[in-house]
């Protein structure tokens, strides 16, 4: 099969979308001309033009609103926020209008509208370009969430939510924009709420979120090596999510270790732990784990790089679950 | 009227209207004076749920721009919506059944007075939340430009919207983008208690306009027939792929600012009393009476509306309440999961 | 002892701290000379002027990021939001800047500033004036929050945030308001992160947030008619959460119900669960179970007035726990 | 300069500073300018953590202003904040450091190009977040106000901060509220690749200020002087009790958006080229030889620079790796829990 990045991946989706659905539109800083500041619309000015690529003044609060209306009268926004932080100064709208229209409404609205952005602690962004923010998506209804670690359900997620009525976060981790992976060639569609067996295993479930999903795996390829078998698991979307494929896996292993980079408290391990624990009592041998990331905004100097979960703080975890 | 000295303002036009649109010019504003009329009643006698905020006296602004309108238009509201929501065609019954809590509200009883959708004719809600009405409308009109439609879309929007950052983004994007939008600024010189001059150095709305390079017009707002010219033009424009316009209309609310609020200490009687003198109703029957339209005419009208009322009264109560099982719908469109 | 309101409690704290220190002030719309829409600072214009009780235009953006730059500089701003839905507009400047300027600053600045409103699906407030968005709070590193239920803990909370350094969210549910109860004469702070024991039991553990504090020591004395021994925990401050006191109930009865009326996913309950099983597994005799409101937005009309949890979903939620 | 021909335009200030104080604005352009070139440096070889804004051909703005201010008077910066830390007296050696993630940095190594604090001599922060610098630094000034001092605060932004909420509502607050502060545009023209007028239809940034009933003043961003005059005026009435000003400084980033991105495609070499040659660091030598200034004086001053830079880096460079404890440090004020 052909391999791409997950970039790559996704931009094929918007591209075919586009060329499908002449309703959709993109808006954000940059994301004309100049293809985005990491590439999501290269190319696709050249083709559509400034009304369907719209660079965008500061304002995002006003243009996620815009868009919000936009949605609201039939077109298909896509929101290209670049750095997800930049959506913070939109949440008022968002949590009162673009997620409750549909519902105040009595579903005679629909909100076809894209919110995209790249998520993460990367290397030295800092304290103000490093946020994750999706438990706030998953607390209030009306949202979909989709958190890609690979560049096939990038393509595949993203074709889904362009065709969901639904208000969709599609979020991007810095860390796997430039992963490469097989992608097919035939068009398909990867549906929401449906975790993806990432690796097959026995002793232990990982659920991991975003790019802990690559780290968790090679973590798994080094326990291997001990003897001890992980099952990884990747929900790929966290609103809705496939909580049936994570007590499938508890059920056989007994045990399992949610890996997130992102703060713990009432995060998506809280709520995965709580929800297991509620359903899957009788099952656990062990409490559920949680692995996340240091409780403090992100500092730039590298020594700082190992704040979120590597590799090692993994299979030590892992280790430790298996001890208990 | 001191404030309309400040910025332009629009004479009055002659006429050009037929009888008949005159006539129904007074019909509009005279279904939103009586069904509020009654749910004040009803409020009073413990009937509504929710809150209520009442457009007594600001009748002409909604009714003036609504005119214009095509069901394919969009308007945008507030948390003072009926006027709104009764100008774009909304009925009396689907008011006053949704400010009962009925099953047949026009928001199927989950809205109350401050949520008031009817998308299928345009009404695309009002808000509790004071400014996004600014930025949505816009989309709305982006939408509208995308798809080489000519509907337009309307925002209302009071004076205390002004001052908030969705006035200064959404009108800048529409502006620069050329957007198919009308803003239309209710001034009625109070938020909740706080007067205008008190939120900012400068209560000159329409002059606003310059900051962002739109057309900025302000007309007085307790006349119909100033509004519906002021904002036929804006309309016009918009249609015309001309872009958006910023209509200040400089009107008040007569009543507290929300049913069941005392409504002291923040403005005086004898301004009320001068306002009350102004009602655009009472003026705009003055005018229609000086040779427009016969006392029969504006009589028959008044009679159909007592009943048009009434009717829509009686409907609110009789009717169901929801199902309980609807809470949860539409919280999402698709299945998924 | 002496009784007032909720309300009466929590201006008599400020009223108080007002006297005490110049630098603090306040500023919202209508907490001027007209005292709050809630009564929040009735009387408190006549006594300090338009400079600490300051009427502000609806830029709630503003004025949140306003008061976090006077907080900075020395003042001690008290931002009062009437209902904790308008705080949303604020939101992408609270998360980057208000909880971040300690940390960022390296401790050289503090940020002594509370933001104050009311929350919770009271009857026929509608979709956009229920907000509660307390969990939001927890999961970013930088904010304490307080919930409180009585007029007690109001004052004696209020009067802690208002020494506090740190950001502090001051949550009051509309439906304790005007709740009445004994406030002590003499002055008294009420640290965070202490929970209280509303009422002792033995047989199970609920903990109760806000306005189901009052409900669930009805539900309480409903059980005790039937044999069963209810013991009921306030948390008070959800961040920092007195996980300690939890523990110790959940040894001694065994099981554990979390009743909140705030959506469920990702919320309070969510990482109550988590962290109980993570260190209570062996005292669990039953998994951790969680009571939560409605996941839709607030309805109006009065048919859905039991959206929330009422009293008699706390009974039944305890004997089905105790079933388990 | 096209541009410097709308809105008011205050002409170059004879001269009324002394000497010593003629040269101090050019010594402290240059430390600028010369501590930037060798971030660009070590940004080329790898040394630098995180982002890199720089602040080249912008210097006479945050060194006009700042000339004014006393070390309790505040300063909110952007993410090209560089310039503003240096001006406010923010050592080379600690923008250095920290720019290369060193304890010894000037926020402890944790915050690098966009997160500059120094509070003790009121460097408030800078913010990789376009926007809030503006309210909070009026927020500030409602410290100082309602504590009787008489200390301003300054906020720097760019012109693609002017479109955002934040611009709208902290300047009205501030202007309503007669607050001590002084807002400062440094209107480059672009915000990263777009354009200002692609951004808004009203590019004279000064002349919004008339929306708000502030004083607006345009001021040449390449002409240290007359910042200093403009500046000195706005700093006084905001001293003097009689509340902000909006100072719009129209300058050019000659250099790229941030280092290491491309920067071609969204202008003109010729434009580029049109403004290096109105280098504000130039002209200004150029203004003290004129007559002011003697050629050893200015030589003097390249050389202690010169010196001090070279100095910086090798502190920066010798210094140690911030402590991994201190990453948790400090979420937390109070210990509370
Ligand atoms: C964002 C926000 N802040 C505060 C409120 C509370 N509130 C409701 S109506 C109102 C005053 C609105 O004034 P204006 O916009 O002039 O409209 P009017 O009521 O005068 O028609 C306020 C402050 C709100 N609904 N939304
Ligand atoms: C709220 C927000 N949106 C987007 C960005 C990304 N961004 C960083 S700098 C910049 C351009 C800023 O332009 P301007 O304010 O004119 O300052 P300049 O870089 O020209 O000095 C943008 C869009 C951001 N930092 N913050
Ligand atoms: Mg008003
Ligand atoms: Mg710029």
């Amino acid at each position: 099969m052909r391999e791409m990045t997950f970039v790559e991946a996704a931009r094929e989706a918007l591209a075919e979308e586009m060329a499908r659905n002449p309703a959709i539109f993109v808006v954000g800083e940059g994301i004309g001309a100049r293809g985005g500041s990491f590439n999501t619309t290269l190319g696709l000015y050249d083709l559509y033009g400034p009304e369907r690529l719209r660079d965008t003044p500061i304002s995002e609060r006003g243009f996620t609103a815009l868009c919000t209306g936009a949605a609201a009268a039939g077109g298909r926004p896509v929101v290209d926020f670049m750095f997800i932080d930049f959506l913070a100064d939109g949440f008022g709208d968002l949590f009162n209008q673009t997620s409750k229209l549909q519902w105040m409404s009595g579903g005679r609205l629909k909100m076809p509208i894209l919110l995209r952005g790249c998520i993460g602690v990367a290397k030295s962004n800092g304290a103000h370009h490093s946020g994750n923010y999706y438990p706030f998506f998953m607390h209030i209804p009306g949202f979909r969430v989709a958190i890609p670690a690979s560049p096939r359900d990038a393509k595949g997620l993203m074709k889904t939510a362009l065709r969901s009525n639904d208000p969709v976060l599609f979020l991007e981790h810095k860390d796997v924009l430039m992963l490469r992976g097989p992608v097919p060639e035939e068009e398909y569609l990867i549906p929401f709420g449906e975790a993806s067996v990432a690796r097959e295993g026995k002793d232990v479930t990982v659920v991991a979120i975003a790019a802990m999903v690559p780290k968790t795996l090679k973590a798994s390829e080094e326990l291997a090596k001990e003897g001890v078998s992980v099952e990884v698991i990747d929900p790929r979307t966290v609103a809705p999510l496939d909580i049936d494929t994570i007590l499938a896996s508890v059920h056989k292993t007994g045990r399992l270790l949610i890996v997130d980079e992102d703060f713990a408290p009432c995060g998506v391990g809280a709520e995965i732990a709580a929800q297991v624990m509620a359903r899957g009592f009788d099952d656990l041998d062990a409490p559920v784990q949680r692995l996340n990331g240091a409780f403090a905004p992100a500092a730039t100097s590298a020594v700082f790089d190992n704040m979120v979960p590597q590799v090692p703080d993994i299979t030590k975890a892992v280790r430790d679950l298996l001890a208990e | 009227m001191a404030k309309a000295k400040l910025g332009v303002v629009i004479e009055k036009p002659a006429a050009g209207l037929s009888k008949e649109q005159l006539l129904d010019l007074y019909r509009q504003m005279l279904i939103i004076r009586r069904t509020e009329e009654q749910l004040i009643r009803a409020y009073q006698a413990g009937k509504i749920h929710g809150a209520c905020h009442t457009y007594v006296g600001e009748e002409a602004v909604a009714t003036g721009v609504c005119a214009h309108l095509r069901p394919d238009d969009v308007v945008f509201s507030t948390h003072r919506g009926h006027g709104h929501a009764l100008a774009k065609g909304v009925t009396p019954r689907e008011v006053i059944a949704e400010l009962f809590g009925k099953a047949t509200g026009v928001s199927g009883g989950i809205g109350g007075s401050m949520h008031l959708f009817k998308p299928e004719i345009g009404m695309m809600g009002s808000s509790g939340i004071v400014g996004p009405s600014i930025t949505m409308a816009a989309g709305a009109a982006y939408t509208f430009k995308l798809l080489k439609t000519n509907r337009i879309s309307v925002a209302f929007f009071g004076d205390g919207a002004v001052s908030n950052g969705s006035f200064h983004e959404g009108i800048n994007l529409a502006t620069v983008w050329g957007l198919p939008v009308l803003f239309v600024c209710e001034n009625n010189m109070y938020a909740t208690e706080v007067p205008f001059n008190q939120a900012t150095k400068n209560p000159d709305v329409a002059s606003r306009a310059k900051a962002y390079g739109l057309p900025g017009v302000a007309v007085d707002g307790n006349d119909v027939l100033a509004i519906y010219q002021a904002a036929g033009e804006a309309i016009q424009r918009a249609r015309g792929g001309e872009g958006p316009t910023l209509l200040e209309c400089r009107t008040y609310r007569t009543r507290a600012h929300s049913e069941g609020m005392r409504d002291t200490g923040y403005r005086t009687a004898e301004e009320i009393a001068e306002w009350k003198a102004r009602d655009p109703i009472a003026r705009f029957r003055d005018v229609l009476l000086g040779g427009l339209a016969s006392e029969g005419d504006v009589i028959r009208i008044d009679e159909e509306i007592k009943i048009m009322v009434e009717e829509a009264t009686a409907f609110a109560d009789s009717s169901p309440w929801p199902d309980k099982a609807i809470l949860t719908q539409h919280v999402y469109s698709d299945s998924g999961g």
